[in-house]
């Protein structure tokens, strides 16, 4: 018995790591901000696609890495730590393996197309679409279908997200589509890879977070000795830790329920989701508060990743929706 | 309480909370001479000369002056004492020379006034040798670069001074003693006068008629949490009041004060945002009033200062 | 306009304090456990008596001081600081007012007779009974109806709360009976007395806990200095202060709620139980942790008054329970 | 691992767990040897002399001697370094003598022997100069006095020493390293060993099936965030074990085994106690596990020096 990750999903992370060190830099989150050069995160995302990633789910004959989510996950969890601004998860684990058979799979493995999907939303009229305003493709997860768009064959409204990189639209018309799979499992798989994704780019994102404000309490001095010495902030920093450390093995292990179709997978990954979102909502408040006002300005970057929490952390279901799923499934 | 002659109303402190009360349940907004109002003006009436009442005090009830808080430095944030912002002497010109940079200027983008605090006595210690200073803004020598807040406000400015001349009458309070003059205005910005009950009985008001909409036996629990916070701090403040008018108030009880509302103001958004579920990220008074809500328990004094204060003052933990 | 006690709830307030820092030693407290001498807590119970306190709420052509609630709150609260135990608040604040035509008010206010209340139970059969084993009265609060039985009236069985002080009782059968009040009001009335009492009960206790735990951190050293000199010990006595404080008013202002007959006493009076309930468990969980070890013996006195506080606090309805009433009262 | 020429059974790691899940399925109790089996045994085995072990340790399996720890004195509790008591050389005797109280000791007042720190060199600093000494409690000089925690239990002890004897085949490790060998055992006690993921697994079933009897939308949101943390525990668990058994476990991060598994059995038992409304006051399993869990965030050192120790060796924030 052991517990720990595949070879192949470290080799994905750690390639993976190599390229987004060098290429996602905080001006490569900017950029997708609006007024941003989109064009410099699109050459980043070709980049990760001649890497191989985005076919990652996606079976070696058509051009992808025939890998299952265990192998992903580690990976997402990388580029959710970057804060890449694209639809990640959508178009990697979500909507490449569930178009293989569609004329587009291609464009999409290669980088050229990138798949936005449609959130439930309190107004179901005009569902959310999250990175919609320049996505190529769209999913929709319907009750027992799953459907895909031309860019071209919706009508969308710009919405403002909370965090500017998700260039957020509302979808006031859809036309055409095609019927990618009919079945209720196709769309079951389909929402336990985005939760699980998601909750993979919310570790992400905490480490980031936690990662930049021990680096900053370190260097910051008030009162002639560094803040970080302080043992209030000690103790705000170790509760945040404590929060990733253990919310991390319930996504790994998500990851391998859902691989190997696992009874409980529904269940572990509502756990991974509900444990991630949560750590990342602490974490983001925390990292605020120890930074002090320098994270109440947007020319610092802690920003970025914190809006990007706060944005994604409530998507595919929030933590209450998930706690409420597993309150089902034990009977309660 | 503000005299008539000076552009005031002469009301009384419950007056006043009347006021504020009925000010935001109308659903008015924050007011962009806040900090001179609430935090010089108090000072300017312990401190000021008659010449400088005169001068600045109906200008600034009458918004035609707006005043910025000159506090923080990229240096000095906590450790206000730190301040490495200086004047120097000008006898001639019958002045000082101000030199350095404050930041983190909530509204300094709009203002045209600033006050706050340079060091004239290099050789004193932290909180000795400080003077508190009023400039205006197109003193020659003084340049406002704003920059954008977490909720996408453009008011936070950093300000730079070189060798900005002002001349005595806008010294407050007497020379190398600007740290007993601005901890008065400190005092009252962390307790009643920067956050009346008001805003907060209007938010609760508002959250409640969110969960009104749709909200699960959790989330009612949550709203009601709130809606009782805000209560406490009504009642609380009342109380304080009541001291405040007998004189029998303690001051480090404005910690308490600046403590609670900033985790209610945060706690209470963040209600909000779990009512509003995948529509939360999506721009609106809520998702904009969350971010707002998280410089709280940073500004005018960090929650974890203000917590040193409350066990060091109030409950006589010992200092080290 | 002013928030202030009234002068008659100062007077009050003040000589019952003399009284109990000279009777109600921890020994006194003590003596409410098993195998402990009953005799000596009924002796100070006499004591009060003579000062008025319990017939507070009584007329003065009864013999009692003609008082309201406003002016109890504070007598209530300091009572409840003291840790004695005995059935206060039912008898005091609930029973006497609601005995005024019954032969055995006299006993009542003269200390001769205290008075248990029924509590409602998970085990409806079987209710509880704090402070039945040795009471003299016992008071049932019906749907619309207050009952009244003697002692002698009531088949009980001892049951052991997490505070021995309490000498719980379960009702197993009961057998006559005097019918008080027969109106919902009057019902409503000594159920919001109850709720009020126990709230200043809980204020009271709170503030014992807290000002054990600061003078213990004041004077204990480890590491060469005193406990109270760490952060982690000022922020976590910072955060119980703040939530003694800001559950105080409200319960002060409930009972001058209940006392004016305000119109919205009820929700009032809830918000008080909240609060105070809120408070006084999380101020429990902080003293002891502030403590460390010795406040994990029962040698040392924390637990006395922390066990009283986790027996109050779920009692006369816990803080959730009163938040369910004013979410309902606030239309939700 | 414990051998079978010592009275053990040579299981690897994840027999042990599976073996503790188990164990506490079945609704087993705590165990009175568990000080001796978790705490004291690992020290045995790495640094006993072979008469050590064979003397000792299968004596302690079999349960023929129970075995208490003697760190904390009234004046040495999260400051384990400033033990007292001391332990004098009698070269006549060949041996020690122990004089000093310990106190808190759990389940002292039922063990047979107790293992513990005594100075041995005063003129050495704090964590210097300690000695490691294994001692029978029916030592001619030695008085164990009960005493009852606050779940009813009369398990803690003082433990005094006046003027005890023991001989030097008593003495664990070099004179004077005590600590060091100490250090060790501490370093079990906070993790895996004490706290084996079974035992909350247990409990939030127990959990959970209270819920079922009855509760609201809010409470069964509180199981299942227990339900989730014991989850998060197990696997936390299985990837700390992996680490172990390769052999790249670090060794602070037994601090975050203690400081989750403490917090979560708190949370646990209150939620209990929340569901049981009324009930809670009542004498019975959940109110006496209450009442134990509230230990946990104070022994095997204070969650507030976990903290410390997270910051400090896991994060890299500065000591001082």
């Amino acid at each position: 018995m052991r517990f720990e990750s595949s070879d192949s999903a470290v080799a994905l992370r750690d390639a993976t790591r190599a390229l987004l060190t060098a290429e996602v830099t905080p001006a490569v989150v900017r950029a997708g901000w609006p007024d941003g050069d989109l064009g410099t995160v699109r050459t980043v995302w070709r980049k990760l696609a001649d890497s191989g990633v985005i076919g990652a789910l996606v079976p070696e004959q058509s051009d992808g890495l025939g890998l299952d989510e265990e192998a992903l996950v580690p990976t997402l969890e990388r580029i959710g730590h970057s804060g890449l601004p694209l639809p990640v998860v959508e178009t990697i684990a979500v909507a490449a393996p569930a178009m293989l058979w569609h004329a587009r799979l291609g464009d999409v493995v290669s980088g050229d197309a990138v798949v936005a999907i449609a959130q439930p939303s309190l107004r179901e009229e005009s569902p959310l679409l999250a990175f919609g305003q320049d996505c190529d493709l769209a999913l929709v997860l319907g009750e027992d279908d799953l459907r895909l768009y031309e860019r071209s064959e919706l009508t969308l409204e710009p919405a403002a997200s909370i965090d500017g990189a998700r260039r957020m639209a509302r979808i006031v018309a859809m036309d055409g589509g095609v019927v990618l799979a009919d079945d209720p499992a196709a769309v079951a798989s389909a929402w336990l890879r985005g939760v699980l994704g998601t909750a993979a780019v919310l570790v992400g994102l905490s480490e980031r977070m936690l990662d930049m404000t021990v680096e900053y309490v370190k260097q910051r001095e008030q009162f002639g000795v560094p803040v970080g010495s302080f043992q209030a902030i000690k103790h705000a920093l170790a509760a945040a830790l404590l929060s990733l450390r253990f919310a991390h093995p319930p996504v790994l292990a998500a990851g391998w329920a859902l691989a190997t179709q696992a009874p409980d997978a529904a269940v572990q990954v509502s756990a991974a989701k509900a444990l991630a979102s949560e750590a990342a909502l602490r974490i983001a408040r925390t990292a605020i508060q120890c930074h002090g006002a320098i994270a109440y300005t947007t020319e610092y970057d802690l920003h970025l990743f914190a809006k990007r929490a706060w944005a994604m952390a409530p998507s595919w279901g929030d933590a209450a929706w998930h706690r409420r799923s597993i309150a089902a499934h034990l009977g309660l | 309480s503000w005299p008539e002659r000076h552009g005031g109303r002469d009301a009384s402190l419950w007056e006043w909370l009347i006021f504020e009360e009925e000010y935001w349940l109308a659903g008015a907004p924050q007011r962009v001479t806040q900090n001179g109002i609430f935090l010089l003006a108090p000072t300017i009436f312990a401190f000021g000369t008659p010449d400088q009442q005169d001068r600045i005090l109906p200008r600034m009830a009458a918004a035609q002056d707006l005043w910025a808080q000159g506090w923080s430095e990229p240096g000095a944030g906590s450790d206000l004492a730190a301040i490495s912002s200086h004047a120097e002497r000008d006898d001639e010109r019958g002045g000082w020379v101000l030199t350095g940079q404050k930041t983190w200027t909530t509204r300094g983008a709009f203002c045209t006034h600033l006050f706050g605090l340079f060091r004239t006595d290099p050789s004193a210690g932290r909180h000795r040798g400080l003077t508190y200073f009023l400039v205006a803004l197109d003193t020659p020598g003084v340049t406002v670069r704003g920059f954008e807040r977490l909720d996408g406000d453009e008011g936070f400015a950093d300000v730079f001074f070189e060798e900005a001349f002002v001349t005595d009458e806008n010294v407050l309070g007497a020379v190398h003693e600007g740290w007993q003059v601005a901890m008065a205005t400190t005092g009252s910005e962390r307790g009643l006068t920067l956050r009346s009950p008001g805003r907060f009985t209007r938010a609760a008001q508002r959250l409640v008629e969110l969960a009104r909409a749709g909200s699960s036996e959790r989330q009612r629990d949550l709203v009601v949490q709130s809606w009782l916070d805000v209560r406490a701090y009504e009642l609380f403040t009342l109380q304080q009041v009541t001291g405040i008018v007998d004189g029998t108030a303690v001051s480090a009880e404005s910690s308490l004060n600046k403590l609670f509302w900033s985790e209610l103001d945060v706690q209470l958004h963040e209600t909000a945002m779990d009512l509003l579920g995948p529509e939360a990220e999506v721009d609106g008074p809520w998702s904009r009033g969350f971010l707002f809500s998280l410089g709280g328990p940073i500004y005018a004094g960090t929650n974890e200062i203000q917590r040193n204060i409350v066990a060091e003052r109030l409950l006589g933990l010992p200092r080290k």
